[in-house]
């Protein structure tokens, strides 16, 4: 499963939901708003998504990973809106039986949400710039 | 000519300056779609760095629109 | 920094330890107690350790991990005593820049400690037996 | 001869019935105190499988013991 949210998210709650008494390993992911990037000073970060198919995106790349690593139960939650430095911008957390599966599933699920779902990032800079990320000439530094 | 909603995001939205618009457009593909609105809205960004959905589907560039189709313009996304 | 307890762990607390304004990312794994192995169906794990070793190989492991995947931030924490299913028994954890450094410390890690620890699990069976995990001759039901 | 704390862990205590002896060995190496305990309490574990520290600091089997040193004998570990 997998959900956008406005509201601050809770690693721990969500990591419940993965219990299984057949699971033996569990691996998460975060990513969380760093102070810089590419050498700018970051402020804050600001997350807009197109949800109807952030949600059906998301939700291919959770059966692929379930396809190719077999016995694993993972969800995902994304933030939209404004974000401050540490705050978490996604979780993705797997359990499986055995460790290598929930660690490749877990690196294969953020691999492919960063760069499938529509989601896109703009950065707040301290000297008041912002920028898109990833977008060649549009960000105010580019 | 098709009637065609096209929706923008991100970049796309504040270059265009509105967040959807209906156009009349003589258009066969995705693409032709993406190249009339950057020829409107002046956008740079190539397209094989963006992405494109009709209806809420996921699809290629190359994918035939029809009259009343939805396309939404993805400027490259950065999620996580 | 690791430490070895008879307490459940709380993994929520032990992130928040991780957090570092540069830190874009975070990784973590945890080994959960799981009803079966190898064909046999357990009802509860038992484990043992020798903690001055265990935390002195486990802070040499925590410094080969900084040695070979730059600025990682790395905790862990490994239960002993008797575990019930789907108890966490160990958790690791890695914050870092990027989330390359962060996946492979924190595989790095759960890795090394699994074979370098003076640690030793004894699995009880619902069928009454019990057997220390790969002693090949020393098992119930070997 | 020396005398050698040897501490046992796991099922290798669990085998000898004690956590601990103090024995006067005429041994050489971390190896020979592994062998002289093997024939006095009868473990089957082959050596390669098992770890060793002398006085808490890891340990090679051909590390040297010395008189007073304290020898751990570690069974095949399972972390995690």
């Amino acid at each position: 499963m997998i959900t956008m949210t406005s509201e601050p998210i809770n690693p721990d709650a969500l990591r419940g939901q993965l219990f299984d008494p057949t699971a033996g390993a569990y691996c998460s992911f975060e990513g969380w708003v760093r102070n810089h990037n590419e050498g700018h000073e970051v402020e804050r970060l600001e997350y807009e998504a197109y949800e109807p198919v952030a949600i059906s995106e998301g939700e291919a790349i959770l059966a692929e990973a379930r396809e190719r690593f077999g016995d694993v139960r993972a969800f995902c939650v994304h933030r939209t809106g404004m974000l401050e430095i540490g705050d978490c911008a996604v979780w993705v957390g797997v359990s499986s039986p055995h460790r290598d599966e929930a660690f490749s599933a877990c690196r294969f699920i953020i691999d492919a949400l960063k760069v499938r779902l529509p989601i896109w990032k703009k950065e707040h800079y301290t000297d008041g710039d912002s920028g898109w990320v990833n977008c060649e000439r549009c960000a105010a530094h580019a | 000519m098709k009637q065609i909603t096209v929706r923008y995001f991100a970049m796309f939205r504040e270059n265009a300056g509105v967040n959807s618009e209906r156009l009349a457009l003589d258009v066969a593909t995705a693409a032709d779609v993406f190249e009339a609105t950057r020829d409107r809205h002046g956008s740079a960004e190539p397209q094989g760095h963006c992405k494109v959905a009709i209806n809420d589907q996921m699809a290629d560039w190359a994918s035939p629109v029809e009259d009343g189709d939805t396309v939404l313009l993805f400027p490259p996304v950065a999620g996580g």
